[in-house]
């Protein structure tokens, strides 16, 4: 049996933004992971790590300043606009931002049956009519064809968007903070509906979210990411049992849990702020708020090692081991 | 969680059957309704509610803050410190407003002025209210700046908000909110818009603020996890109406209302395996156009019964008298 | 006499009406009070003071500039020749050779004293050819000037010419007013003129003031009463005439009916009027199909309503003309082509082709409404007339380098339309742009040039008048009056001659603020 | 994060023609008359707009003139009762509003049409290239606004020769500006929406963005803007003529009548005022008309 | 390149661009300054003689190419039919201009500010409903009815002030502010509307604010809110506006100047056109061009003033609000 080749191959992704005069940001730097068929995996981290730029960079929307996105076998970084353009129905992406995803003059159904209609060569009807199908598909009422998105609810938008998302039959689907901004009630019907597609289409899926505990839920592996870099991957039970760099511990200690008492007092943020990714601390960058650093800490960049079974940590002194 | 000894203690505010009226386009509907709770000194109310449930504007109509289209219930009463909120003049009201009850609000970026700096917006109430002369309240805001965790407050009073990052931006909040040393601290989803690592530190350092002077606090979140470890008291509301009051312990365990487990069995777990299902509530909840018949939570309800669709439950206490709920057909209690 | 007789008269009557009104103002408030600062309203901004670079010297131009500068003769109100810079004039027996001699003690504002020199050197200046004077086609009979002795000047003519001694008096041209040598080589006149005349000028602000003081050194003892003039430009006539009304101004250059009418009724004005040669006229492009054929000229002559144009356009405020000689000169039957749409549809009928012409007006409301009434009564007798209104400029151009066919235009009002009717009419002129040729009224345009009779010249040129009015080179819209609105308090003897108001001794009847 | 009172949208929403409002309606019927009186202007029983009656120039309402009332072949001459009078020149003042209102209304309905098609173009170009391109056409917009609008207005007319139609193609261009800064503002807001990376993602060329995505969000707010470009220009053409730069003789324009009539307002203001009156109900409906539509689509676009 | 650098680049360009499109302009309208200053007494010959004498005979090019060298040294030249230096001609003029743009703004903020504030804190009630109908009224009538409604009643029918005439402030102040009062009133009665409305709209904005909230909660008096808390944050349109505004201003408000008689450089400038007189044309828009660009600059700047965000160049996490 040979292996099958990844859906999608991300070596030394690196991005950075101008912003204003000589200053720039450094979005992503060095970033590598690679996704199988099937797989989900789930990109953590607070606001600002970067999260969303290797979305972007992985849609090439924009392309990253340097690094390789290989999607099954082909480099998007590389191929031609017109090639690009035929790829990239195979990517697709769902917003946080449900209502601004949605083209606001245009009706939902078809806003669903675009995807056909950008592809060409399918009447009219019959786009109407497999719009009308998704619609059922995502648990969305096809009387809601005619409506336009500001007389949709926010859960109801996001299920537009998969709608949409699905048409193309998606090869890979990014999920950028996609319940962040729903209520529970809402977010538990829109995690079901994400799980629900994604065993009927099989889907691989990049799900970003800051929410330690729905990340739990939805993924197979965790890249936990810290002002531009990856600190750890891991397989998502691994993870969460025993996290092997600071920031993820710290990232689960900050979820509240009621009933029981606070698990590791010791494993909170040192510093309540993150510090500016303009110019991010020298070594690793999250000295400046780790409760286990040391001197070393301050001066040397730790890399992405592994530490365990299909596990990665950059970290010098690692919070488990093997 | 607090000793009852003390419950005879007249309570801080007490509010009785609060309805916030609120005109949209010609029609008035009622966003909040019959609302009645009491809060004592040095305690926590958490209001926990999805969003639309009238949870802000309640907090709102207690400082008389709410927007020009909606206005409160003739009949409701708010008491504090001896007098209903609701029939004060403007003037007496803005006295109130700064030394009495003190609000912090969700988003730390749009709630601070972007164009006067830091230490300005917190002197203000302190030369307004407190007449402090310029210097005073400027040394006494490097003060509350250092109080509530923010370094090198010397240079951060000449700062505007946008200097700061959220959290910080929040401390400040909070320092403004001191200023006049109030005894009612309400605090709107005060950590919705932060990181996660931010939130614990906001909220710890709300708890530590509120212990340290005594105050009472309402904390409103749409976060039942935040709500169970940071709150003494929770209310649950749905459409306008708070349907269960519980002590803080017991919100994951004992509650009685169905939408409250159902909101509890929401939440993703920690303790599950990836790719298990979640217990979703179908529907959305309803908006505030129509007129309710009976339950509002009915028609998503699956434990609705005929006389939940009829009439409106009213609220009931259990037998310990601290924990009201609002059902027809409520979940038996567990055995202990 | 050396000029027309009859205008003489219709003057002198006009003369004496405001003499007598003047006399009565003066026997009111008997003693000239001293002091004060005139504003006058003008129409346009001044083109400038220098007779070789000066051209579009207007009515309002002419009336500041004779109070900087002055000329040797000026006309009196009985047409007698009355003594200013000249004391005297003597013409020599072939009626060739006129000897003249100067006011002494005279000086010009900048302290040059007036003398032969002064004189010599204007007019040298202006006969030279390669100064292209732009009035030179008027005053090809003078040879040359030249100084007898510091006090005396003589001129030499070419032939016998009548209209010798209107050239030195017309305050209608730069060319009898003498500058400072000084100034004019100093290249300064143009902007700021220097002269005898009573007033001197201080400041010029184009499009906003031009302020003249009082010349403490002025020759006339006493004179002159006020202290200085102002003249403003406005272009609006009806912002001019409120800024009569609210004071701004004391008096205004006006040729509105409507702003006339309204100062007859109101008392604190005075209406001052004065009849005028010259013609407002329709210019018609003789060289260029269709106007090339004297029928469709004649029909659109007879088409023409002068009368409603008159009235309608002008509100009454110039008079109805059949000749270009002024309403006070009379010259009997000249031909003129009434209005009679039954002949002019005759006369199209004979021509036998549609007929379509443009017509070039100003872009002014009354330039339009010229050109709308052109329209509508060439409409009625099926020619169509398409008005295209333009800017000064460009309405010369086209009607100097012949791209026309028929466009407003004008006569100057001359007070001797000789030489101005010999270079609009004669074929061998430069200033033929109706390209009119005739060889009938060449003759008589040489004719009159060198006729030494005044009566036989006179003929001549009402002659010349039955001649346009039968070939029609020219159609006439209105004959030229023009009108000085003024306050009450503005007193003093005020001569009106051919549009042009003496302001110098002129004083104001009002306490000083 | 929970806005507070959210009100979802769908809740008790006013059709769009409620949310217009009466005075919206009340403008559209003023322009409708306007509008059908200038269309069939020719078949009405008019005094020939261009006719002058010697004998009762300035004459007020009510005044029984002789007319010329266009027949099959020749005008018939006739008396009549004049409505509105006669303006200085002694034509009929109702004929000239009439006829006067397809000089205004073809101003200003066709320049904004000019401005909107080519501005919103560039505009749109601008806002969805952003870097040199941008920079190029603000750079180009600037010269044009920096430049006074009346040279390029005279030498058009005269360039071109003067009529309506060049007039229209003058003003049409010096709108650009204006409209490139309305599409390019509103193009930069909703290409920074993510329903534009959307429609990347489904293989959409930029073209079909800019066509398909974001002219239906900018052309509203186009529109909302052209309406009161309507009421500038109509006012503008009155400007053009008071300076005398206005549409050639005979074609009456409301803009002229003002101007002529303005010499005798304190003895006939009918011949001003009536025009006057008409031109500033007109501006005034399609101020209303605008400023409703704004309302009515936007409730919360900010103004520009 | 530093900001400073990319603006006097774009000004230049600008400037530049502005200058050489009117004078190709300009030399296509039919008739030069030389037919204007030969009259209807010239000749062809005289004419000719003319435009050799200005320098007209000589190719657009090289004229063009002559005028921005005397530019480059500072000199705008001689006026064709007045001999006026243009410098002189346009500084004569510019204190009328400036005199009448500033009392004509200064007017219009006064009404627009405190109406924008009013209508804004208290929207649909019945002064912002007057408010708002009466500004639709008055934005409804062009600017040369107004003027001549304006000196019907205040100077024909009341008397109590001049209808026409400019007096320097220099001459008498009392008499320079009367004729300047009507002329100033008729453009700011046309234009404080738009810049009411645009108050009240950001103002409405910005009290729907959760500073606002903050700001009330705190117990402060409404116009320490309205004044202190809110203004600020809503001046942006309204600077915004009012630079558009004066950029046209500076242009000449053409027609009051007209009406009014004003000697402004609007005045200049159309009577240049008709005469052809290209080197004051040019001046004039070489003026015009540079003070568009300066309030630009200005407008840009006030930004910085009004928001600090602006001003200290922000850091990561905001965007400055976009700038024309």
């Amino acid at each position: 049996m040979t292996e099958p080749a990844p859906v999608l191959e991300i070596r030394s992704l690196e991005v950075i933004y101008e912003a204003g005069r000589r200053r720039r940001i450094q979005a992503v730097s060095d970033a590598s992971f690679e996704m199988i068929q099937g797989e989900t995996l789930g990109l953590v981290g607070e606001s600002g790590c970067g999260k969303s730029s290797i979305a972007r960079a992985v849609m090439q929307l924009p392309p990253p300043t340097s690094g390789r996105v290989m999607f099954f076998g082909e480099d998007l970084t590389r191929v031609d606009r017109l090639r690009l353009r035929q790829l990239r129905p195979r990517l697709q992406m769902i917003f946080q931002d449900s209502v601004a995803a949605l083209n606001p003059r245009r009706k939902v159904g078809e806003t669903i049956a675009m995807p056909l209609r950008v592809a060409g060569k399918v009447p009219k009807e019959k786009r109407n009519k497999r719009a009308r199908e998704m619609m059922s598909a995502v648990g969305l009422d096809p009387a809601l064809f005619g409506h336009r998105p500001f007389q949709l609810s926010g859960g109801q938008c996001q299920r537009v968007q998969f709608a949409r998302a699905l048409m193309t039959e998606p090869g890979l689907l990014i999920c950028d903070e996609p319940v962040s901004s729903l209520d529970v009630s809402i977010q538990a019907q829109i995690l079901n509906l994400l799980e629900r597609v994604r065993i009927r289409h099989g889907l691989t899926i990049l799900f970003i979210s800051h929410d330690m505990a729905v990340v739990k839920n939805v993924c197979d592996r965790v890249a936990v990411m810290y002002l531009g870099k990856l600190c750890e991957t891991a397989p998502t039970e691994a993870l969460y049992r025993q996290p092997a760099h600071p920031y993820t511990a710290v990232l689960i200690n900050a979820i509240p849990m009621p009933g029981a008492p606070l698990s590791r007092p010791e494993m909170r943020a040192a510093a309540a702020d993150l510090p500016s990714s303009i110019d991010p601390p020298s070594g690793c960058r999250f000295h400046t708020r780790c409760p286990v650093a040391r001197a070393r800490c301050a001066e040397i960049e730790p890399s992405l090692e592994t530490v365990g079974p299909c596990r990665q940590a950059a970290c010098h002194y690692p919070l488990c081991n093997g | 969680m607090t000793a009852s000894k003390d419950a005879v203690q007249a309570p801080l505010l007490r509010v009785e059957n609060l309805g916030v009226l609120l005109q949209n386009e010609g029609r008035v509907v009622r966003v909040v309704d019959a609302v009645s709770f009491r809060l004592k000194q040095g305690e926590t109310l958490g209001i926990v509610g999805e969003s639309g449930c009238g949870k802000t504007l309640l907090c709102r109509s207690l400082l008389g803050l709410l927007p020009g289209c909606a206005a409160v219930a003739p009949d409701a009463k708010a008491f504090f410190d001896g007098k209903d909120l609701f029939r004060l003049s403007e003037s007496s009201l803005n006295k109130v407003r700064a030394a009495g009850i003190a609000m912090i609000f969700q988003d730390p970026l749009s709630s601070l002025n972007p164009v006067m700096t830091i230490g300005r917006q917190i002197c203000e109430p302190l030369v307004h209210h407190l007449g402090m002369t310029a210097r005073k309240a400027r040394s006494r805001a490097v003060e509350l700046l250092h109080s509530v965790g923010v370094s090198g407050a010397e240079q951060r009073v000449d700062h505007y908000p946008h200097q700061m990052s959220g959290g910080m931006r929040q401390r400040v909040a909070i320092a403004i909110a001191l200023s006049c040393g109030p005894k009612l601290l309400i605090a709107d989803e005060p950590t919705t818009a932060l990181d996660v690592t931010v939130q614990a530190a906001i909220l710890d350092l709300l708890m530590r603020v509120q212990a340290g002077s005594k105050t009472g606090m309402i904390l409103v979140t749409h976060d039942l996890r935040v709500a169970a470890t940071r709150t003494h008291e929770v209310a649950v509301m749905y459409a306008g109406r708070i349907v269960e009051r519980i002590s803080a312990g017991a919100l994951f365990t004992h509650m009685r209302v169905p939408y409250t487990r159902a909101l509890v069995d929401a939440i993703p777990k920690m303790d599950r395996p990836p790719h298990a299902p979640l217990h979703a509530i179908e529907g959305r909840p309803p908006g505030p156009a129509g007129a309710i018949y009976g339950c509002a939570f009915a028609p998503r309800c699956d434990r609705a019964i005929e006389k939940c669709r009829a009439r409106t439950p009213p609220m009931r206490s259990d037998r310990s008298g601290r924990h009201w709920y609002a059902c027809w057909n409520p979940i038996q209690e567990p055995a202990p | 006499m050396t000029s027309l007789r009859n205008s003489r008269k219709g003057l002198w009557a006009a003369a004496c009406i405001l003499l007598s009104f003047v006399f009565i103002m003066t026997v009111r408030a008997a003693e000239p009070k001293p002091g004060g600062t005139l504003v006058f309203g003008t129409e346009n901004e001044f083109a400038g003071f220098d007779a070789l670079k000066t051209r579009g010297f207007a009515v309002c131009d002419a009336i500041a500039n004779a109070v900087i500068h002055e000329r040797l003769f000026e006309w009196d109100e009985n047409g007698e020749l009355l003594p200013v810079l000249g004391l005297s004039a003597a013409l020599s027996d072939d009626r060739k050779v006129w000897t003249i001699t100067l006011r002494k003690g005279v000086s010009f504002h900048d302290g040059t004293p007036f003398t032969a020199d002064a004189v010599v050197a204007h007019w040298a200046r202006l006969l030279k050819p390669e100064n292209r004077f732009s009035g030179r086609d008027t005053i090809t009979p003078i040879l040359s000037v030249e100084k007898v002795d510091a006090f005396t000047v003589r001129f030499v003519l070419a032939h016998p010419w009548l209209p010798f001694l209107e050239t030195l008096c017309d305050g209608r041209t730069l060319a009898p007013f003498i500058p400072s040598p000084k100034a004019v080589a100093e290249d300064k006149q143009s902007r700021a003129p220097v002269g005898t005349g009573p007033f001197m000028f201080k400041e010029w602000l184009s499009g906003d003031r031009f302020v003249l003081v009082r010349n403490p050194g002025y020759w006339k003892p006493g004179k002159p009463h006020l202290d200085g003039i102002v003249f403003k430009p406005m272009p609006d006539h009806q912002t001019r005439y409120a800024s009569l009304e609210s004071g701004q101004t004391d008096m205004i250059w006006t040729d509105r009916g409507g702003t006339i009418e309204k100062a007859e009724k109101d008392e604190r004005m005075v209406h001052y009027v004065s009849e005028g040669t010259g013609a407002e006229i329709f210019i018609l492009n003789t060289a260029k199909p269709p106007l090339d054929d004297p029928l469709v000229r004649r029909a659109l002559a007879h088409a023409w309503n002068q009368q409603v144009c008159v009235t309608l356009s002008y509100q009454d405020c110039i008079p109805f003309v059949e000749h270009p000689f002024g309403v006070d000169t009379r010259c009997g039957d000249v031909g003129y082509r009434a209005h009679d749409y039954e002949k002019a549809r005759e006369l199209i009928a004979a021509y036998g082709k549609p007929v379509e012409i443009e017509c070039l007006h100003s872009n002014t409301k009354r330039g339009r409404e010229q050109g709308e009434l052109l329209q509508q009564f060439a409409k009625q007798i099926g020619v169509t007339v398409n008005p295209v209104g333009m800017s000064f400029g460009p309405v010369v151009k086209k009607v100097v380098t012949g791209q026309y066919q028929v466009s407003t235009w004008r006569i100057p009002s001359y007070r001797d339309q000789g030489p101005s009717l010999y270079s609009a009419f004669h074929s061998k002129s430069r200033r033929n742009w109706s390209g009119y040729r005739s060889e009938e009224m060449d003759r008589l345009l040489v004719e009159q040039n060198t006729e030494t009779d005044q009566a036989r010249r006179n003929a001549l040129l009402c002659e010349i008048a039955s001649r346009i009015n039968e070939d029609v080179p020219l159609i006439y819209r209105g004959g030229r009056r023009f009108h000085v609105l003024a306050k009450q308090e503005v007193k003093g003897s005020s001569r009106f001659q051919n549009g042009i108001f003496a302001l110098s001794d002129l004083w104001l009847d009002r306490q000083p603020e | 994060m929970n806005p507070p009172s959210e009100i979802p949208p769908a809740a008790g929403r006013k059709s769009f023609s409620e949310a217009l409002g009466e005075s919206f309606w009340l403008s559209a019927i003023w322009l409708v008359c306007v509008i059908f009186f200038a269309v069939t202007a020719d078949l009405w029983p008019l005094a020939e707009y261009d006719h002058m009656n010697w004998e009762s120039p300035a004459a007020p309402p009510g005044t029984e003139i002789h007319a010329e009332i266009p027949g099959g072949g020749r005008p018939v001459e006739m008396k009549k009762v004049s409505l509105l009078g006669t303006d200085t020149m002694g034509r009929d003042i109702l004929a000239r509003l009439i006829f006067g209102a397809r000089t205004s209304l073809a101003i200003g309905l066709v320049t904004p049409c000019i401005g909107m098609v080519i501005g919103g173009l560039l505009g749109m170009m601008a806002g969805f290239y952003r870097g040199r391109t941008e920079a190029v056409i603000v750079a180009v917009m600037d010269v044009i606004l920096a430049f006074p609008g009346l040279v390029f207005l005279l030498a058009i007319t005269f360039i071109l020769g003067p009529g309506l139609d060049h007039i229209i193609l003058a003003l049409g261009l010096l709108t650009i500006p204006a409209f490139t800064r309305v599409a390019r503002a509103n193009t930069l807001r909703c290409a920074r929406l993510e329903f534009v990376q959307s429609a990347r993602m489904l293989g959409q060329s930029d073209i079909g963005i800019l066509v398909q995505e974001i002219l239906p969000n900018v052309i509203w707010p186009m529109i909302v803007y052209a309406l009161l470009v309507v009421s500038y220009m109509i006012v503008a053409e009155g400007a053009l003529s008071f300076l005398g730069l206005g549409v050639p003789a005979p074609t009456p324009s409301w803009g002229a009548m003002i101007a002529e009539g303005k010499e005798v307002l304190d003895k006939a203001p009918h011949v001003s005022l009536i025009p006057a009156m008409v031109m500033f109900l007109t501006v005034l409906s399609f101020n209303i008309m605008g400023d409703c539509l704004r309302r009515a689509v936007h409730p919360k676009e900010e103004q520009l | 390149m530093s900001a400073l650098g990319k603006r006097a680049l774009h000004l230049f360009l600008v400037v530049f661009a502005a200058s050489s499109v009117t004078f190709l302009m300009v030399d296509l309208l039919p008739g030069d300054a030389a037919y204007q200053i030969a009259g209807d007494t010239a000749t062809l010959e005289d004419v000719q003689a003319i435009r050799e004498e200005l320098g007209l005979n000589r190719s657009l090019v090289l004229r063009y190419m002559n005028w921005l060298a005397d530019v480059a040294r500072g000199d705008l030249g001689v006026s064709y039919l007045t001999r006026e230096p243009v410098r002189e001609a346009i500084m004569a003029r510019l204190p009328v201009t400036i005199e009448l743009m500033i009392a004509a703004q200064l007017i219009a903020l006064v009404l627009s500010v405190p109406a924008g504030i009013y209508s804004g804190y208290r929207p649909r009630s019945c002064i912002d409903r007057i408010l708002g109908s009466t500004s639709f009224a008055v934005m409804s009538i062009p600017v040369f009815v107004m003027a001549l409604v304006l000196i019907y009643l205040f100077a024909l029918k009341l008397g109590w002030l001049p209808a026409t005439g400019y007096v320097p402030l220099s001459a008498d102040p009392v008499a320079n502010i009367r004729s300047m009062l009507l002329p100033a009133l008729s453009i700011a009665l046309v234009e404080w509307v738009p810049l009411m409305r645009v108050l009240r709209s950001d103002m409405i904005d910005t009290l729907h604010e959760d500073y606002i909230l903050m700001a009330r909660s705190k117990g402060l008096p409404t116009h320490t809110i309205l004044f202190r808390h809110a203004l600020r944050p809503s001046l942006f349109t309204l600077v915004t506006l009012f630079g558009i505004q004066v950029g046209h201003l500076i242009g000449g408000a053409l027609i009051v100047e007209t009406i009014f008689a004003l000697p402004g450089i609007g005045r200049l400038l159309i009577g240049a056109i008709f005469s052809r007189d290209i080197i004051v044309v040019q001046g004039c828009i070489l003026f015009i061009a540079v003070a568009y660009v300066a309030v630009n600059f200005l407008v840009d700047i006030s930004y910085t003033l009004l928001d600090p965000r602006i001003r200290r160049g922000g850091g990561g996490w905001l965007t400055a609000p976009h700038i024309r």
